[in-house]
């Protein structure tokens, strides 16, 4: 891929305006971004959110043959079947994806990675993974299908299951849930965001503010299940997110542009730059939450946790930690694609080294 | 300075004269820096062009334990394990006495004289060594004095057996990767105690060194893991993850060490290859399976527990098809077992490793030369296979250093394997299914995730799915899949690395064995022909087994498995490949720890004709 | 209302009288509710008397994919799976056209009459049913309505094969764990589309039930897993872990639906047991290790891909010679395979699981009645020797309901094992060795934490030790220590299950199957009795194999060892433990996802005679 | 063990007044609390907490019979080896010690149970368990000794090195570290502090009150790995610890006592009390800390990260949410020591339900 940051930027400037055209900035239509038919329960909340990536990608005319979609195992992680029909995907093993996502981003740097995983797949059997993939600063969009529950083996309790919860089968859930924002923050991700699948503007401004970061972006978005968890009283259903979500802020997503546009910061407004240049603009709601303040994001977090709110947005943005693939100091050429002689050093060097031994 | 003097033997010992054809062994305590020294001796022994052998036995333990250190040399070039031990430096208090009580008879002892010394026996010769004298005399900086020290007894027994000093010097430098300070500091210790030995010590043994040749002329001297490590970077490897685990992590670190220097793009100073420390071994696998999966040379080392952790992923590998090399330096298992002893428990746990109908390419070397050519090979068979590939190297192989061919430059070009690329795709105008079987050999065509074709897309996944990759319950594809995966292992047999085959017309017996055993082996059958015992060899190098294994099975009355874990595991797997022959075949298993000595197989062999 | 009206057939259809041996295929979607209604029609044939399967082919999805459910009746007697269904019911507009076709010559096919039918055949009677039309007119509450639909083919199906509406109520009951509201709420749906039925529908065609006896008397019906959870209650279980997978979920649900009821202190309304839902497997088998070490009964249940993870940990409880109890209900592998789909694909992992030299005991139930007394057998053995106890079981097994003896209340005395008090360990006076061999059995005495005595302590751990668990890294005690674990695997030889074993004295075949393979073995040997060929059986319900196994395999010229993998597991281990006999040891095995037809073996061995 | 938890208080008073006596209220001598010598490095800091467990043992009069001692693999995990010789001890596997404390205790919910750790047993591969232990109040103490290396397999970086930390082998460390209290609290463990190996009396203080705490109590203990890094950059060594350190406040623990004393309240100091009554008494030096407050604890915390101080003290310490065992609402007699007829259902149970299967 030839093109630079900013150029794609442009691109991506054009698409957004061509939001309402039939085609991108491909020359794609909607329906070129879908994947095999949905075989998720109807009203799944992970169906809603898989098309919001659909929608975005077409938005952004993002280059499908140029995404990767991981995911685990689960009613979530099935859903990289049903969205982007032309990129490729990898359906790993349950709560082990942020390794295969790793490897494959190392493999090949170029690749946009979009990972989805549950509750389950990310908090209970997987959050080993998950914290390493926030120290590394994996390059990833990481979302986490929140739904409080195990879809796909019908219904037991998981790690972000209410405390207090009541579910058919296995009755009261005892323990403290635990809470992927709090958890990205504490083990150093760089773009940690809540948000509710029901919300599809902040959902989709999220996703496509992630797409501009460097490093890992973490997205929870409460996602209903509607076949096991969407009684009024689970706080990850329906009813309560479209009753109780308090969004931190209203956020717009402004591409990356040649021609610097002026914005004005007015009061209760903040505007945050994106490492591809694209920006991010906050206009204050609630709260007067500065999300590239670390102590701020805990703080705010901790509290809305204590008090049983659920607030959404953009908790912590920053772009200055480098990522994984910084970190590796890699050759501009993916290591997939580099051939025979990049790859093996000469005779020469080997004898040298034998003489040695 | 008040320097300890040569007591005069009690009663004299038959001074019989021995060149080149007995074995050292160095008493220490764990990390005292004695991994130097004994470095040092060897490997001036080898350039002398004497045939030596070395075996650490260390604890698992980083400082205080005792650890021992054999040097065998042998003149006719045998480079297994000898049971017995001639000469016995002494430098750990702790185990003196029983060293002592080791040595072979006639044979002698070098001890530190600061250390308690109660009965000496009568049948060996005594040398002290006054150690602490002679570090004091040197004025060493503090930290240093402790690893200096043993100097003193790489200087006593080159001056007591002949050592050209100008090898161990060289050897300094080399062990020192050429710098000369920290080389002359070390050699000036040993220059002392020359000195000390030359005025102070009277031989009064008939152990000896001489220069020689025919053996280690064109050799180096290495250990398996610096020379898979060394393969991997010749092979191409673009990603190694790994997680440290004893003794496996010296092959990661000497990636680690080399590929800087190997793989940079001179101008940029940027890697052609990533090395990511783990946070455990399902992270390390779990990145090579997605690094394969994306189109890297990708892989793993690691020993016993890690292999166990990998199980899960192995299936993964196996059935969604991607390539991945997993090395695994075996020790003592079960369960966390000895980490610092060798051993090859996991031959089965390779061969099955995974839940559910899995078997997998298993890859055995036998010396560091072909730990280096292994190491290229396992990731052409991966690729052209779309499979994980198993190296099983083992501690002994892979920690300690070996005499060995120079490595050879691979000279085949790298096999990428059925790689489709966007024209290629686009050629097959929507008829490409990556799971079919075009070719009748059961491996299909792969795209990798970046292809510009939006055609050249497809879902990888570990669940049943048909030819095209899309998810299936159906019956018929299910077996079809698996049908074609056996087929796949068919072709597996025809691709792995043949046996190394040594047959005697006169032999009614033939002997399988793998890996680092091979030393042991041929020692063993030396000796059984001296009693008259002709043998067969093969030396099994891969998994599955081809029909070269079969037909030596076919052409021998019994066969004797040969091999270092408890259970017998290759007989195990070559029982069940071979049924029909299973009656002949003898199972010739041990597993104390340590490597497997002629004496053992060559008396087993005898027992069980 | 507008009511469909039956068609007559386009072509008369012979009327041949079938009574009690017939298949009833129901195409319904998942999640649509049909669990109960099919579950309610097995009961109720149950229940008359009648000898009747039931399999449960569902996808791994929650909602809306195809889903089959097959009973199968048979006036012999027969459980085994059946290849040919004569009775559909149409319930999936998705596979209505592939449905249709599959149905026997001379079948019937009972439709939703909303679905869109194509053509149809003149070889079978077709039957509407107004199933939207009839739930309207029973004016149910909206949520109910999709679930009670279900309720209509119950109805029509009742009445077209004439089953007794007494014995659906009932069974209605009974699913409702006795609650009489939604009960009726259903049996009023049920009788709504049997009155339409008499009035609506003529029956042309001679399938038919009727109640009979000789089979089902004294028998219960239930799901393995249910019967595992029993057993385990019943067992004296104290601990269970778990992570959630398929189909291994509701043996860990069903303890928890069960134990509230069995194992609570009435004065108190505290529990005997504790229900631990892990974070994953690793979790869910290291706290069955701490546990069992510290004296519970401790167990997990998982399928194959947890089985995997759990291979680190297992060696441990094996090394450190822990009692551990882990049910492996076994589903498709490799890998996520098909997670709804039954096979017998992880015995040779079971048995090796784990890197290193270790074996593992593994029960293979056949039935509920097995599965409960191998629930308990298994904490025996587990304290017995203390180690890791497998039990494979499989999702046909597990979850689909089978005819099977009531569970024998256990008479044996539990079986703690080797546990010194703080008096025993005393009186010993400090000999005591946690790992000593005092019996000759291999099998040492342990103490739990707690015991209050100072010399009672001990060091567990997966490292190398001696007799008295202290670390060691002498080769004599490791080796001296493999053996005793190799004398106690011995002696596991002589206490697991032995076998069960039908001999026929005209036999000079032998078959060996395992665990839910049984019916389908059994069939098969009356359709080869019937062509002449008589058969002798073992049921092999253990690893590793004891004398019984190698004196029946000496005892026949062919034995076919009949599985439900790909690789032919047992058969490959079968061949290891015998390998004298393993030119005689056939392998037939299939995976096709479904449990083993007794077509599939009765035709297997026809051919390999 | 039929003694109260007052009963037991009582004693443990008597005992610390008898700290000089040579035998404690067992009548044990210090030397009846050790365990086999040592493997480790000399000047290791894991021997050193050793010798304090040793001590407070002693000190308490832990019964050592009725104590269990577990670990996963590393340095650290050998030490159980070398304190109590009359506990049962168990050396499970890399990462993995917190399921197996679970499974004992549960077993046997009347034992104390102290585990170790390493960092990289605890934070690289053991991260996952160890949320879950802290997720479940699992009730028992569990000291990380935290080097910042593998110090059993020489020397490589663990989760909890420095970024930009250097050693010898491995070159320079570019991740951020994972900390542990951070990671504990967000996870909502009950008891978080952090201390340094050479702070004996810190130490000891803190083991006393966690032994007295119900639920988890994570100690964080910095422990200085002598051989692969003990350089003075390192945050891990003894030169920067010594030099470092800033305690929160100044600690000491006050056992349960039948008859109340009376402790003032001073100005600075705070007293907390434990679940057993047991007292801490926090006699506040550089910051105004208030350890029962979560929020004050993330903030500590984070502010101590970002600035790169070494804090130590008690964080957090809350004694308020059910322990694991309470959930699992159990008989009072442990599971283990239940009679084969507290643990078989009657025949008529049986008959019952196979009556109506
Ligand atoms: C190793 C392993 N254990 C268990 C399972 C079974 N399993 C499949 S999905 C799942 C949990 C799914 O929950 P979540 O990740 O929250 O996804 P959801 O279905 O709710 O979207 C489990 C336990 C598995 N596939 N692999
Ligand atoms: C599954 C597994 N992987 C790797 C190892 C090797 N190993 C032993 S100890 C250790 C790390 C020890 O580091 P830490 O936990 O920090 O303890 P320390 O030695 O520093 O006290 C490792 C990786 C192992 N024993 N098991
Ligand atoms: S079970 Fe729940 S998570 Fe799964 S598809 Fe249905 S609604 Fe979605
Ligand atoms: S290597 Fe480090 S951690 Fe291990 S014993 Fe030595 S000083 Fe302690
Ligand atoms: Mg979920
Ligand atoms: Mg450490």
């Amino acid at each position: 891929m030839s093109t630079t940051a900013q150029e794609m930027a442009a691109k991506r400037m054009a698409a957004a305006r061509s939001a309402t055209a039939k085609t991108n900035l491909l020359g794609l239509e909607k329906n070129d971004y879908k994947g095999r038919p949905s075989t998720l329960c109807k009203g799944c909340g992970h169906d809603s959110i898989s098309q919001r990536i659909m929608n975005v990608a077409w938005e952004l005319g993002l280059d499908q043959s140029q995404v990767i979609k991981m995911s685990g195992i689960g009613c979530s992680s099935k859903t990289p079947a049903y969205y982007l029909g032309w990129s490729h995907g990898f359906n790993s093993v349950h709560g082990r994806m942020p390794s295969v996502a790793t490897g494959a981003i190392t493999a090949n740097q170029k690749l946009t990675c979009i990972g989805v995983g549950g509750d389950g797949d990310t908090a209970s059997i997987g959050i080993g993974q998950f914290k390493h993939a926030m120290r590394r600063n994996l390059p990833m969009l990481y979302i986490v299908e929140n739904n409080g529950v195990y879809g796909l083996t019908k219904g037991q309790f998981s790690a972000t299951a209410d405390d207090g919860q009541v579910l058919k089968y296995q009755g009261v859930n005892q323990l403290p849930p635990l809470d992927i924002c709090l958890e990205a923050l504490a083990a150093n991700a760089t773009f940690v965001a809540r948000s509710f699948a029901g919300d599809v503007k902040q959902v989709e401004a999220l996703m496509k503010a992630a797409l501009s970061h460097r490093g890992i972006a973490v997205i929870d978005i409460i996602s209903p299940c509607v076949t096991f968890n969407n009684h009024d009283s689970s706080t990850k259903s329906y009813g309560y997110g479209k009753e109780h979500e308090i969004p931190l802020h209203e956020l717009s997503y402004v591409p990356a542009i040649h021609d610097e546009i002026e914005i004005d910061e007015y009061e209760g407004e903040l505007e945050v730059e994106l490492h591809d240049g694209a920006k991010i603009m906050l206009k204050k709601l609630d709260e007067n939450h500065d999300p590239t303040s670390r102590s701020a994001a805990f703080d705010v977090l901790d509290r809305s946790r204590q008090k049983g709110e659920f607030l959404t947005g953009l908790f912590y943005l920053s772009e200055e930690s480098p990522d994984m693939l910084e970190m590796l100091n890699l050759t501009s050429t993916p290591l997939a694609q580099l051939n025979a002689s990049q790859l093996r050093p000469s005779r020469e060097a080997l004898a040298e080294l034998m003489a040695w031994f | 300075m008040t320097i300890a003097v040569q007591e005069t033997p009690v009663q004299p010992v038959d001074v019989l004269e021995n060149v080149n054809d007995f074995a050292i062994n160095v008493a220490t305590a764990n990390g005292s820096g004695s991994q130097t020294s004994n470095g040092v001796l060897v490997r001036a022994l080898f350039k002398m062009g004497i045939p030596v052998t070395a075996k650490n036995l260390f604890p698992s333990n980083i400082q205080g334990l005792p650890t021992w250190y054999i040097i065998r040399l042998s003149k006719d070039g045998h480079i297994g394990r000898r049971e017995t031990m001639e000469v016995q430096v002494c430098m750990n208090g702790r185990t003196v006495a029983e060293d002592m009580a080791q040595v072979a008879p006639g044979g002698i002892v070098l001890y530190d004289d600061s250390l308690p010394i109660a009965a000496r026996r009568k049948d060996i010769v005594y040398y002290p060594m006054p150690v602490k004298e002679l570090v004091k005399a040197a004025d060493l900086p503090f930290a240093l004095r402790d690893y200096v020290a043993n100097m003193v007894y790489v200087g006593v027994v080159a001056h007591l057996l002949g050592i050209d000093l100008v090898e161990i010097e060289a050897a300094l430098l080399w062990n020192f990767d050429g710098k000369a300070k920290p080389a002359q500091l070390n050699m000036d210790m040993v220059n002392r105690a020359v000195a000390w030995a030359q005025e102070n010590l009277q031989k009064s043994d008939g152990f000896r060194v001489e220069p020689m040749s025919g053996f280690n002329e064109g050799k180096i001297m290495a250990d398996g893991n610096t020379a898979a490590a060394l393969g991997a970077i010749f092979g191409g490897m673009t990603i190694t993850s790994w997680y440290p685990i004893t003794p496996a992590s010296s092959l990661a670190e000497n990636v680690a060490k080399y590929a800087p220097k190997l793989r940079v793009d001179p101008d940029t100073g940027q890697a052609t290859y990533a090395i990511i420390q783990a946070e455990d071994e399902l992270a390390a696998i779990g990145m090579v399976v997605g690094a394969g999966w994306a189109g890297a040379r990708a892989m793993t080392s690691t020993s016993g527990p890690g292999m166990s952790l990998m199980a899960e992923f192995a299936g993964l590998a196996y059935f969604a098809e991607i390539p991945a090399v997993v090395w695994n330096v075996q020790r003592m298992g079960p369960s966390t077992g000895l980490p610092t002893r060798t051993a090859q428990p996991d031959i089965l746990s390779a061969y099955y490793l995974s839940h559910g109908d899995c078997r997998h390419v298993v890859l055995f070397p036998a010396n560091p030369a072909e730990c280096f050519e292994f190491a290229v090979t396992a990731f052409d068979l991966a690729e052209r296979l779309q499979t994980l590939v198993l190296v099983l190297s083992d501690l002994d192989l892979g920690m300690n250093v070996h005499i060995s061919e120079p490595f050879a430059y691979p000279e085949k070009p790298m096999d990428r394997g059925k790689v489709l690329d966007a024209e290629a795709v686009k050629a097959l105008g929507g008829t490409w299914g990556r799971y079919k079987d075009v070719d009748g050999d059961g491996i299909g065509y792969r795209t990798l995730p970046g292809t510009p074709n939006p055609q050249a897309a497809y879902f990888a996944r570990g669940t049943g799915h048909n030819e095209y990759a899309v998810y299936s319950e159906r019956s018929e594809d299910w077996e079809a899949n698996l049908q074609r995966l056996r087929r796949k292992f068919d072709t597996a047999r025809t691709l792995v690395p043949n046996p190394i085959v040594e047959t005697n017309d006169d032999a009614a017996i033939g002997i399988i064995s793998l890996g680092s055993n091979d030393g042991a082996v041929q020692e063993a059958r030396s000796r059984l022909a001296a009693q008259g015992i002709a043998t067969s060899y093969l030396r099994l190098r891969a998994l599955p087994i081809s029909t070269s294994i079969r037909d030596f099975i076919h052409s021998y009355e019994k066969i004797f498995v040969v091999e270092a874990n408890f259970d017998g595991q290759l007989h195990n797997i070559l029982t069940t490949e071979e049924p029909a022959q299973a009656t002949k075949l003898i199972s010739l298993a041990k597993c104390d720890g340590l490597s497997l000595s002629a004496r053992f197989i060559a008396e087993g062999i005898a027992a069980g004709m």
